[in-house]
């Protein structure tokens, strides 16, 4: 029924054709509304700066997305287990929310301070405010998929007797996990803003190495918006390798079962 | 029923009533006392209250009036002798066949190889053996339920309580089932709570019918179903069978009207 | 009379570690401190000192007020601000007499002036003093838009002003071909001495470590501008790569033209030395604004006797 | 069965118990680490600020709400039907999706003067940015929600003869409102944040008042601590608006039929 | 049945084979002409692949090999003519008892006023009248089966394919069901294609019987039912009618042994 997914060939070549028309796109409107170089270079330009500046984009990318990585993983965990108390007892949920909204709506320009004082200037710090910025997304799915539970599969857990701890492995989990899967997806975008943002707030720069945020001060001071633009080009890459992870996780977690992969027959 | 009038009764219901919410009284003074080793079939127009009933027994939800006492104890902390088999098949989508009907022996603590022995016996009864792999949306309606019913004949629980299990099976596996259903009561003699709309199993199965009438549910007649266990599949065709059939179809028929 | 950096110093027993703080990436405003660093000014003295750059939000006054650095640089009102919210805090001496803070914008705007600046976007750090006083002064309004630390709005709006260094964004400015004007808000009359600092509480402990940085440093100043800078200069090289050699040598060019760092010995300006009567004065035009939470007494964030002897003596000639 | 959901006394109850308890914490922790009050101010010294600043504040509120308003309008409706359009066609995903998440991932701080460039200084930039920062979440639940779709439902429309608005229209959004109202929680928890971001990108301040994200650098560059938090404060306050509204939609929508709301017997 | 010889068959099944992906055949080498006003149905074992048939005559599902026509159209073609009644009641959690079943009217342009008319019509046939404001979520089994037929009754399809509509329905229900459906056919001539467990029903509505066996599942007998419509209640208790539930119950105990 209605149009199946497109085949694998499909996959890659649709968005790389949409690519392609954007890209012509850019330069008919840089053309026409005549924008500067310095405000919206050329993808070539962009290219073109990417590859001169590889070095230091290359160590600079390594340096956040070990922020990332971490910063991430901390944001997915930490995310994972609080929904999980909040999406078991209602009680927790009512006492615990409020506080957790307030953390994520604290604007992190006025946490980071914070941050850099306990924990000093560089990755514990851009790890801390990564953690920040992508937890909330994780909480707020996961415990919307905790809570959603199939309140028949539930009854069925009672009669069997199954401990909370059960109940939580065999059925809250795996439950909701496309919710789960969804919100690790938008940490997955978030957690490269994050640690660029940690960079720019907290980042060291210690021996000269600093990570993406700190190259984007960098270039942004010097009018090297190319190069600018390609440290945005690495931002990208990095968020789609997380996003490309979650997606994989996402597949092999829900291709046999869940409606949102399982081919329709 | 007979060797166990002596002993305490396994289920005592008394003086049950049940609303949903500020809604309208579903069941309406329900009393009942049910023998260890008794099988008690409900049967009643749909929407009389049977699935409530089977649910209140379990403890799935409260009493709003009267008691309940299972073995002596609330329903809820009782549970570990009860299993339910849903109306629904109630299966967990992302567990294949095997996994779902494996899942009680799994919570219960059991090791996993007589798990796994007891599963594929369990699967061979309901005649899925082959199926152990599919997931529940690669099922027909029927093959899903029998898992259902695997699942819960696995745990050979002390009392099981069956909401509609053989509805949507076809004769021959029905008579199949049944079958089985006896012959493991005759070994493992559960006490059995039966909801069924086929009058001809109630009658093949049961020690006791409980007919309910609606709005609300109320235990409008109780035909005792005399023929000894284990029965013989040619039960059906006796005329003392014949006539008990006919006298409970009656007994529905007279819900209705009322 | 400079002693060469390889010559062998007296090296005593150990060396205490300190740490300078600095307000942003390593760059030629901070080049006295590196230089110092390179050439062993520090160790001669006594002292491990480790210079952590500063960035966006290095946060150097929290820092050294709670000890996790022992040095840091920045400004005269900042400094007097932080006393001013209770943070106590203690200016050692001047790195720049002459504070490099300027506006640049572009030719064709007709700015003059800072009079010219009525009615103009500026772009600047939100709740900046100068942004206050320059008003009051000139009885103008501005409106502010929070700098973003990048020049492309700048270049694009041909309105608009932009505060800056002069010793560092004209520079890529003018690499577009743009022509620009500035001006020092020294001339404005906003003249805070750039200094480093301490907090009071080491200043009490460690007096002798605070005067032997004190004193190294501003050995290290005057060598970065009139010796050889190139060890320094490699430095701060290797920690912001875009300090490429020719910018670096035109913000050294630019601190010497606009006399930042000497300042003018006519006026009794001298590296290191911060004159408490211009200090006070500055004391007193923030309490006018409004800005200081608490009344603050120069006493409090200045103390004359952390300068070296030289220094002292030079100003008392005048 | 199991817990059941507090009573609405105890809603309000236990989250003020815990934020009781969290400022008792904060007092000691104050006390006992001997955390100076201009990095980490007492809850008495900070809403003495926001007392005192109480009329700047308030209208940097207003700029601001303007901003997280329009900013999540858009988000939740751009969001919403880019979400429409991916759910519908696979084609349209494969094209599509890498682009938005492109747009997703691009730091704020590059695309920051762009949207300066186009829209000028002021509440256009400021909701564009806001709009930036919110969208994804709405996007990526919703999306999931739609592909989501029962696919029994699925068949019932088919033999309905549905078309496909009215299959967007009876099925697919009624069917993806809990993963909408997730995403939409994300994206209302986003929107002042984006709106101060905003405010900090492409803000001015005329007669300085400038939005909460202008008083946010304004207070810290004057190290005024406690009002900085103030300004958390309000920024929280705006948050939980949003939050609220979101919770009583979710609330309007899913209460009488979905196993997250319905009370169970 | 008779006088429909004449015209094109309705439906049309040749060659029919139906795999899953790369599963098994589930179908195999189905033929089948269904005249108008023909009603069919299908019975065999659970899992042999009626539901299945029932799908691929609605377009649900593609075809493996061979062809399907319906009023001589591709099945997608022909749904407007067509409704369904779903194994499992398949109702929209979020719309109350009536809603649902004014869904079909609503997709296909009726006005309100006639709807809301027609689903009290359909929702008093199934016995829910008084029900309508439900969510689906307060229903009893047979009270969501019973919705899910007033929802197809509701839009008079030309033809009509119920899959095991009954299983869930307690005898009386389900007797007067069987009468609206039977007086409904009387007036709107449909053509019916009917899975059922329930080898008495099957007779007592059918004019032909096909029984499948399982797999693959092929037609293993065709069943002419000779009674002319409209039927009544009394049928059940003619002599004729036992013979043929005899036949049938026969042929279909056949298909297990095979
Ligand atoms: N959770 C619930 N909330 C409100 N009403 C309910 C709920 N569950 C059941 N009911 C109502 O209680 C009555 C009895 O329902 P029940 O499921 O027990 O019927 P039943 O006898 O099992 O019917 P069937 O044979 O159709 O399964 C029905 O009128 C139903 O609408
Ligand atoms: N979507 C599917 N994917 C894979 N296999 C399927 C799918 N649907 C059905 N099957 C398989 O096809 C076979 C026939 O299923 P079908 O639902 O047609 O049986 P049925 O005759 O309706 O049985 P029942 O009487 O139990 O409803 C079964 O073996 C089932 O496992
Ligand atoms: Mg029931
Ligand atoms: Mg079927």
């Amino acid at each position: 029924m209605s149009a199946s997914s497109p085949s694998r060939l499909a996959a890659f070549l649709l968005p790389a054709l949409t690519a392609v028309a954007l890209i012509l796109l850019w330069y008919a409107f840089k053309a026409v509304l005549q924008v500067p170089s310095f405000v919206l270079p050329a993808p070539h330009e962009i290219v073109a700066a990417a590859w001169e500046e590889r070095t230091v984009l290359w160590s600079a990318a390594l340096v956040t997305v070990r922020g990332a990585l971490l910063g991430f993983t901390a944001a997915v965990t930490v995310g994972f287990l609080l929904a999980m108390a909040l999406g078991f007892s209602p009680r927790i949920k009512t006492s615990f929310y409020p506080l957790i909204l307030v953390l994520q709506m604290m604007p992190v320009t006025i946490l980071a301070p914070i941050f850099v004082l306990w924990l000093g200037q560089g990755l514990p710090s851009i790890v801390a405010i990564t953690f920040v910025i992508g937890f909330f997304p994780v909480v707020a799915n996961t415990t919307m998929g905790f809570i959603s539970v199939d309140r028949h599969l539930r009854e069925l857990f009672v009669m069997c007797n199954a401990t909370r701890a059960q109940e939580a492995r065999y059925l809250r989990i795996p439950g909701a996990m496309p919710y789960f899967l969804t919100g690790m997806k938008i940490a997955g975008t978030l957690a490269p803003i994050g640690a660029i943002v940690g960079d720019f707030l907290a980042g060291s720069a210690q021996g000269g190495v600093g990570g993406i945020g700190y190259m984007t001060i960098s270039y942004f001071s010097q009018l090297k918006t190319p190069a600018l633009f390609a440290t945005g080009l690495v931002a990208c890459v990095m968020g789609f390798l997380f996003v490309g992870g979650v997606n994989w996780l996402h597949w092999r977690l829900l291709h046999s079962w869940h409606d949102s992969m399982v081919k329709k027959e | 029923m007979d060797r166990a009038m002596s002993e305490a009764p396994v289920v005592k219901v008394s003086g049950l009533r049940k609303r949903f919410g500020a809604g309208p009284l579903v069941l309406d003074g329900i009393d009942l006392e049910v023998a260890r080793g008794e099988f008690v079939s409900f049967i009643g127009p749909s929407g009389c209250g049977k699935s409530t009933l089977l649910r209140l027994i379990a403890g799935l939800t409260p009493a709003s009036e009267g008691s309940i006492t299972v073995e002596g104890l609330a329903p809820e902390q009782a549970r570990k002798r009860m299993f339910f088999v849903f109306q629904d098949a109630n299966l967990m989508p992302w567990r294949r066949v095997a996994e779902n009907v494996e899942l009680p022996l799994l919570l219960r603590g059991d090791a996993p190889a007589p798990r796994r022995e007891r599963v594929a016996r369990m699967l061979e009864i309901v005649g899925l053996a082959g199926a152990e792999a599919k997931f529940p949306w690669q099922l027909s309606g029927g093959m899903k339920m029998r898992v259902s019913i695997a699942r819960a004949l696995s745990v050979a629980p002390e009392i099981l309580l069956l909401d509609e299990p053989i509805g949507a099976l076809d004769e021959m596996t029905r008579d199949r089932l049944n079958e089985d259903l006896l012959a493991i009561r005759s070994r493992d003699p559960f006490t059995g709570f039966f909801v069924t709309h086929a009058v001809a199993e109630a009658v093949f199965l049961s020690s006791r019918i409980v007919v309910l009438g609606a709005n609300p549910g109320r235990v409008t007649a109780v035909i005792e179903v005399p023929f000894a266990y284990p029965r013989q599949p040619e039960l059906r065709e006796t005329p003392p069978f014949l006539r008990l059939l006919a006298t409970t179809a009656q007994a529905l028929r007279a819900v209705r009207v009322a | 009379g400079e002693r060469p950096a390889d010559a062998p110093a007296p090296r005593p027993a150990a060396l205490a570690k300190v740490i300078l703080q600095t307000d942003w990436y390593a760059q030629p405003e901070h080049g006295g401190f590196y230089q110092a660093q390179a050439k062993g000014y520090y160790r001669e003295v006594g002292l491990d000192v480790e210079i952590v750059q500063g960035g966006p939000n290095a946060i150097p006054v929290q820092k050294v007020a709670l000890g996790s650095a022992q040095f840091a640089v920045g400004r005269t009102d900042e400094l007097v601000i932080a006393a001013g919210r209770g943070i106590p805090v203690l200016a050692l001496a001047a790195l720049m007499q002459r504070d490099p803070q300027a506006v640049m914008f572009h030719r064709e705007s007709g700015i003059r002036d800072f009079k010219d600046l009525d009615g103009r976007s500026v772009m600047a750090v939100p709740g900046a003093a100068w942004l206050t006083l320059v008003q009051r002064k000139y009885g103008i309004s501005m409106s502010v838009t929070p700098l973003d630390f990048g020049l492309s709005r700048f270049l694009a709006d041909k309105r608009l002003v932009q505060q800056c260094f002069i010793t560092s964004e004209p520079y890529y400015v003018a690499q577009q071909g743009v022509e620009i004007g500035t001006l020092l808000l020294a001339d404005a009359g906003i003249d805070p001495y750039r200094i480093w600092y301490t907090s009071r509480d080491f200043a009490a402990r460690r007096p002798e470590a605070v005067r032997a940085f004190t004193a190294a440093s501003i050995r290290g100043w005057r060598d970065y501008l009139e010796g050889d800078r190139t060890e320094a200069d490699r430095r701060i090289g290797e920690l912001n790569r875009k300090m490429t050699p020719e910018f670096i040598a035109f913000g050294v060019e630019a601190m010497r033209k606009h006399r930042l760092v000497h300042g003018d010995p006519a006026k009794g300006e001298l590296l290191g030395r911060i004159d408490p009567a211009r200090m006070g004065a500055e004391i007193e035009r923030l309490a006018a604004i409004g800005v200081l939470g608490r009344p603050v007494q120069l006493a409090e964030v200045f103390d004359e006797k952390f300068l070296p002897e030289e220094v002292r003596a030079a100003a008392t000639r005048k």
